[in-house]
């Protein structure tokens, strides 16, 4: 009352003031240009396609051009089109490829639904965010070679996670190619017999962490 | 009857002041504040009729931010609506998720594990820490505080949001919640860096305090204006602090028992005067209230999975039915109703914003009062407009 | 005075006096008085000129290290070239008048503001020998062309054909209304105590040590520090500084009277308020911090001049310490403030005044009564109005449902 | 050099005041009139009297002229005064016969007032003499002025506050 508390708000303004000079806690500004913040491994901006080797992305592309991302899209930003024919895959296994793969990155969102119902692990969240662009259709229209990053990429972005697909990506072809030597055992063996095994089933999706 | 007209809950001797419009027609200042003003919190347009400085009339203008949400809603799959609901309040993506997972979960019978549940308090109380504070910097501003209250709640505002970046990916727009439990487990060390802010929040707490609660000049801006009346609020549909602020300690943590809430002790602070400053003190008491929650909280996390196993993400079709689920938003109930056929989509999708209904009464809030008043008032009611349009 | 004389003619004291001299001694004698003129006015601009610069950096600096950031950083070492970065700025931009404003008063506005700002320059004493112009009523002068600014206030606001902008005016009129008086009123104590309106005269009343080293300010006394705090208060209305910028309110009126200026008129009204605030700090620490005098007798060998910029830019800072901290009041209760509060208290003040000169001659303990009286002068009224001003207004304790 | 001035002023003290008049915008008016007070508070600074000068300049320009604004601004055009046409000859007439009358008094004042023919040195009366003056001699007289003007003040107060109900049920 009386003016009091009109001091005392200028006391601690006055101590803000001074705070500002020797605590850190106080000045928590990061000066962007010259500094930057760190991001957490979790940070979510625009998807990216993940290739597995750097030289060739188009040829060793995860995707296998399910249409799954382009259903649940909430925004409906992304457009692909399958293939008509087969490419060998990581594994080696023929596979369909998406032949068009687009993102409108005005349209989307970041929500990364597309990654958590990928069961192929072929699409993950980047961690850009300097990408203001003067122009709209043209920068801001994705297709698949301005999606496609390496592993490699990955892995520095999001090293746990990366590792946790990669591991999990391993294991699952080791099953599928000790299945396709079984399978090809089988079949030597039993040459006569005419029904061939079905091709192995693509990996399973994975249960949800 | 439309909220807007002249209503018996005027509580600020509305009634009167009409009746001086009527005496001097055409001698009065309309001004339209908005959507182009820096103090109308988003694209909100006032059309204020002024007799001086003095509020006669006050029609509120809405629906530039219209987007559709609801009928995207019923379009898009269950799980597809979540990332929209991040986008009604902007500031409390945390609850709204929670609120639309809640009617889900309602709506497909999924039950929700217990480390869930304990994140899902966290973060809820994380948000309305972040959102209260906002607002009390957002009202200070409105009362011409030069920016440096807004400055420390924001320094504030921005540690948590940084916890909801290190765990969600994002700092708004979080999209984290699921039906049936969270998107991605808390670390532990992400559950040590929130309860070291947790346990120096009150510290902030005690210096905004000091630096203006006690300042004569901001009670003297908001002691007795916009006085709102309990039953008038209860009528009016007024949820939150808001209404708490008129005396009616309506809290749905207590009143509906969601989640976990039970088990936790807190207390719900209520005003008596339902004025301005009511309404901002009362926001600063349910921090120090939300700190004690978040203790409790981080003390009792017990580990395990935080997933129902029964649920699934994608090509989710609950079985026909209605449910609606709410729950205490930083800024009051804000509920989501779901009408299902089976399919995929929602038959029906409604969400209760707690802002728009909040702002049914600002006419009556402001009449009588000045324009610099108005800007206090509606900043005391704690709108966003990404919820009041939808 | 014959004492500060001998010890404070040093070669510095008398430095821009001998410059002037310098520059003007090859001229004919009868052009002499009017180069002398022009010195001092090209040297009143260019000083307050780049004061006014580095007070707009230092506001946004002191601003933003109050509020926890650094402030502007990125033009030039330290943000220090951001004043002229602004102007730049500032001045390319494209004038616009809005089609239905009354383009004559819209452009005569800013001019008044700016060229009324700058008289009131005119009659501070800056120094032991600097005062541009000695008037016999220079304090009367000074509030008398200070009187002007509200009025261009009011032509910006009423000529812009914008609604904030009228409001803006209608506040300006009503806060002049209000805050002329007791800014009239808070500095009448001091001439009746040193019995002259001459700028000079006043600086010179307080020229002698009490005790040998404790300075004879008006604002050491009871009446005196009550006539600062007044003169203070008043002078951040007049200047339309926070927490009483109620013309400009941002957060209600966008930008008051300055909604429809932009470019150079705009800075014309910008410079316009840093001018006024600086005339009247300067005219505070005339008539209350002893002018140019040095706090203490053994720093009296520095400049007059230098201990008159440091009081200065003390008061300044103050003006943006406070903008950092303070809401804004409303109208109604700012023109409260000024009728219930501060014309009372002036006007107590005045009496208390009296009393300090009639008890002029009391030594010992009646002096110790002449003090006590002064001070329950100053305080009981404050206490009394401030009650009543603020009843009704206090922190409330807060109940929890059950 | 100096007539020409005082001859200019007066010519821009007189065109100001006289388009004042002349003018149906209020606002132009004011400042119009604001001019001519300053044009005269001009004369009253060549003829020595800084103190008289000064506080005219306060006085009128600070005050006054504030609240003549503040009056325009805040009066209501009430129907009753939009009926009466602004031009009629009777208006007109009546306008000319108040001015008439006032002249007549100002002339007749002027005409009356003994004036010291020649260039006299006016009376350099500084601030103190004045204040001495008016409290000495003249205290009587001033303190009449002051309690009229008091007066005046409080009826003002009063008229106005008639109006206050409305207040009344406002915020505080």
């Amino acid at each position: 009352m009386l003016g009091t508390g009109l001091l005392q708000g200028l006391a601690v303004t006055a101590k803000n003031f001074a705070g500002s000079f020797h605590d850190p806690k106080r000045l928590t500004t990061v000066e962007y240009p010259e500094k930057k913040s760190v991001i957490p491994e979790a940070f979510r901006n625009f998807p990216f396609l993940v290739s597995e080797n750097a030289e060739d992305p188009m040829g060793t592309l995860r995707c296998v051009a399910c249409q799954i991302c382009e259903k649940e899209c909430p925004p409906q930003c992304i457009y692909i089109e399958k293939s008509k024919d087969k490419k060998p895959d990581a594994s080696g296994k023929m596979q369909i490829y998406p032949a068009v793969f687009r993102i409108d990155s005005s349209v989307c969102m970041n929500c990364q639904i597309c990654v958590e119902v990928c069961p192929f692990d072929a699409i993950k969240m980047d961690h850009v965010y300097e990408i203001a662009t003067s122009e709209r259709f043209e920068t801001l229209l994705l297709d698949r070679h301005d999606l496609a990053k390496p592993n490699s990429y990955f892995h520095q972005i999001r090293p746990l996670e990366a590792a946790e697909v990669d591991g999990r990506l391993t294991a699952e072809r080791k099953a599928a190619e000790e299945k396709a030597k079984a399978a090809a055992l089988a079949k030597a063996a039993l040459a006569a017999k005419p029904a061939a095994p079905a091709p192995a089933a693509p990996p399973k999706p994975p249960e949800q962490a | 009857m439309s909220p807007f007209d002249a209503s018996p809950l005027s509580p600020s001797g509305g009634a009167h002041v009409r009746s001086v419009v009527d005496e001097f027609h055409g001698d009065l200042l309309e001004v339209s504040m908005g959507p182009h003003h820096p103090s109308t919190h988003g694209v909100f347009r006032m059309i204020v009729t002024l007799d001086g400085e003095r509020i006669v009339k006050l029609k509120p203008v809405l629906g530039y931010l219209h987007r559709n949400h609801e009928k995207i809603g019923e379009s898009t799959s269950y799980l597809g609506s979540m990332p929209y609901t991040d986008r009604l309040d902007y500031l409390n993506a945390m609850t709204n998720n929670w609120a639309y997972a809640l009617a889900v979960e309602r709506l497909g019978g999924l039950a929700v594990p217990e480390r869930a549940e304990y994140l899902r308090v966290i973060l809820a109380e994380l948000s309305r820490l972040q959102n209260h504070v906002c607002l009390a910097g957002f009202l200070l501003q409105d009362t011409g505080a030069s920016g440096t209250p807004l400055m420390y709640a924001f320094r504030e505002r921005e540690k948590i949001l940084e916890l909801f970046e290190s765990l969600s990916g994002s700092r708004m727009m979080c999209n984290f919640q699921r039906f049936g439990g969270c998107r991605t487990d808390a670390s532990s060390e992400w559950l040590g860096q929130v309860s070291s802010l947790v346990n120096g929040f009150g510290a902030f707490l005690d210096e905004f305090e000091e630096l203006i609660t006690g300042n004569e000049i901001l009670m003297a801006r908001t002691q007795g204006v916009g006085v709102m009346k309990g039953p008038a609020a209860v009528s009016a549909g007024i949820t939150g602090p808001m209404l708490r602020a008129c005396g009616v300690g309506y809290d749905i943590r207590k009143v509906d028992a969601y989640g976990i809430y039970p088990r936790f002790t807190f207390r719900v602070p209520i005003g008596s005067h339902g004025d301005t400053y009511d309404r901002y003190m009362i926001r600063i008491l349910e921090m120090r209230e939300s700190i004690g929650i978040l203790q409790q909280a981080l003390r009792d996390i017990p580990a395990g999975p935080i997933m129902d196993p029964k649920a699934k993400l994608r090509g989710f079709r609950p079985k026909p039915g209605e449910s609606y689920g709410r729950i205490e938003g930083p800024k009051g109930e804000i509920g989501f109703y779901l009408i299902s056929d089976g399919s995929a989509n929602p038959y029906r999708y409604r969400v209760r914003p707690p802002s728009f209904v909040n702002l049914t009464l600002l006419e009556d809030l402001c009449l009588g009062h000045t324009i610099a008043d108005s800007v206090v008032i509606l900043g005391s009611i704690d709108i966003v407009l990404g919820e009041v349009d939808r | 005075m014959n004492a500060a004389q001998d010890t404070g003619e040093t070669l510095l004291e008398r430095a821009p006096q001998a410059l002037r001299d310098l520059l003007t001694s090859h001229l004919p004698e009868p052009w002499r008085w009017f180069a002398n003129s022009l010195i001092a006015i090209v040297a009143i601009l260019a000083v307050f000129g780049l004061l006014f610069a580095a007070l707009t950096l230092a506001e946004r600096k002191i601003l933003g290290r109050v509020q926890n950031r650094p402030g502007p950083n990125r033009t030039g070492p330290f943000g220090l070239l951001q004043p002229i970065a602004d102007g730049i700025k500032m001045l390319s931009k494209e004038d616009i008048v809005p089609r239905d404003a009354d383009h004559l008063l819209h452009f005569l506005a800013p001019v008044t503001l700016l060229a009324s700002s700058i008289l009131a320059f005119a009659v501070i004493p800056y120094g032991r020998h600097l005062i541009p112009v000695e008037l016999d009523a220079a304090v009367l002068y000074f509030f008398c062309v200070g009187a002007t600014t509200e009025l261009a206030v009011f032509m910006a606001g009423w000529s812009s054909h914008n609604k904030y902008s009228l409001l803006a005016a209608m506040r300006a009129l009503a806060q002049l209304i209000s805050y002329e008086l007791p800014l009239l009123l808070s500095w009448l104590p001091v001439v009746m105590i040193s019995g002259t309106l001459s700028t000079t005269g006043i600086v010179a009343a307080q020229s002698a040590w009490r005790w040998g080293w404790m300075p004879t300010w008006h604002v050491f006394t009871p009446w005196g520090l009550a006539g600062f705090v007044i003169f203070m208060v008043a002078a951040l209305a007049e200047s339309n500084r926070s927490p009483f910028d109620l013309p400009e309110a941002e957060s209600e009126l966008i930008a008051g009277h300055l909604t429809e200026y932009s470019g150079c008129k705009y800075v014309f009204f910008f410079m316009a308020e840093y001018f006024g605030m600086t005339a009247l700090s300067g005219m505070a620490v005339t008539l209350f911090l002893g002018g140019w005098h040095a706090p203490l007798p053994s720093l009296e060998f520095i400049p007059s001049y230098v201990w008159f910029g440091a009081k200065l830019i003390t008061l300044l800072m103050g003006f943006i310490w406070i903008r950092a901290t303070f809401p804004r009041l409303r109208i109604d209760q700012l023109t409260r403030f000024a009728w219930k509060f501060l014309v009372p208290l002036a006007l107590v003040n005045l009496g208390t005044t009296a009393f300090w000169s009639l008890s002029f001659g009391w030594t010992g303990p009646l002096l110790a009564a002449r003090c006590t009286v002064a001070v329950i002068l100053v305080v009981v009224p404050f206490v009394l109005l401030g009650r009543r001003l603020s009843s009704g207004l206090t922190p409330r304790t807060y109940s929890y449902a059950p | 050099m100096t007539t020409a001035l005082l001859i200019l002023i007066a010519l821009v003290t007189l065109c100001s005041a006289a388009t004042a008049m002349l003018l149906r915008n209020l606002i132009h008016s004011v400042l119009l009139l604001i001019g001519s007070w300053i044009g005269v508070s001009v004369f009253y600074l060549f003829a020595g009297a800084e103190f008289v000068a000064f506080a005219q300049v306060l006085v009128y320009v600070g005050a006054v002229s504030m609240v003549v604004l503040f009056a325009v601004l805040l009066t209501r055009r009430s129907r009753a005064d939009m009926a009466v046409s602004p031009d009629t000859q009777s208006r007109a007439v009546s306008a000319v016969l108040a001015a008439g009358a006032v002249l007549a008094v100002l002339l007749y004042a002027v005409l009356l007032t003994p004036l010291p023919s020649g260039i006299s040195q006016g009376p350099s009366a500084n601030v103190r003499q004045i204040g001495t003056e008016l409290m000495g001699t003249h205290a009587a007289a001033l303190l009449v002025i002051g309690m009229i003007l008091t007066v005046a003040t409080l009826g003002g107060v009063v008229i106005a506050s008639t109006d206050g109900a409305s207040k009344k049920e406002g915020p505080k």
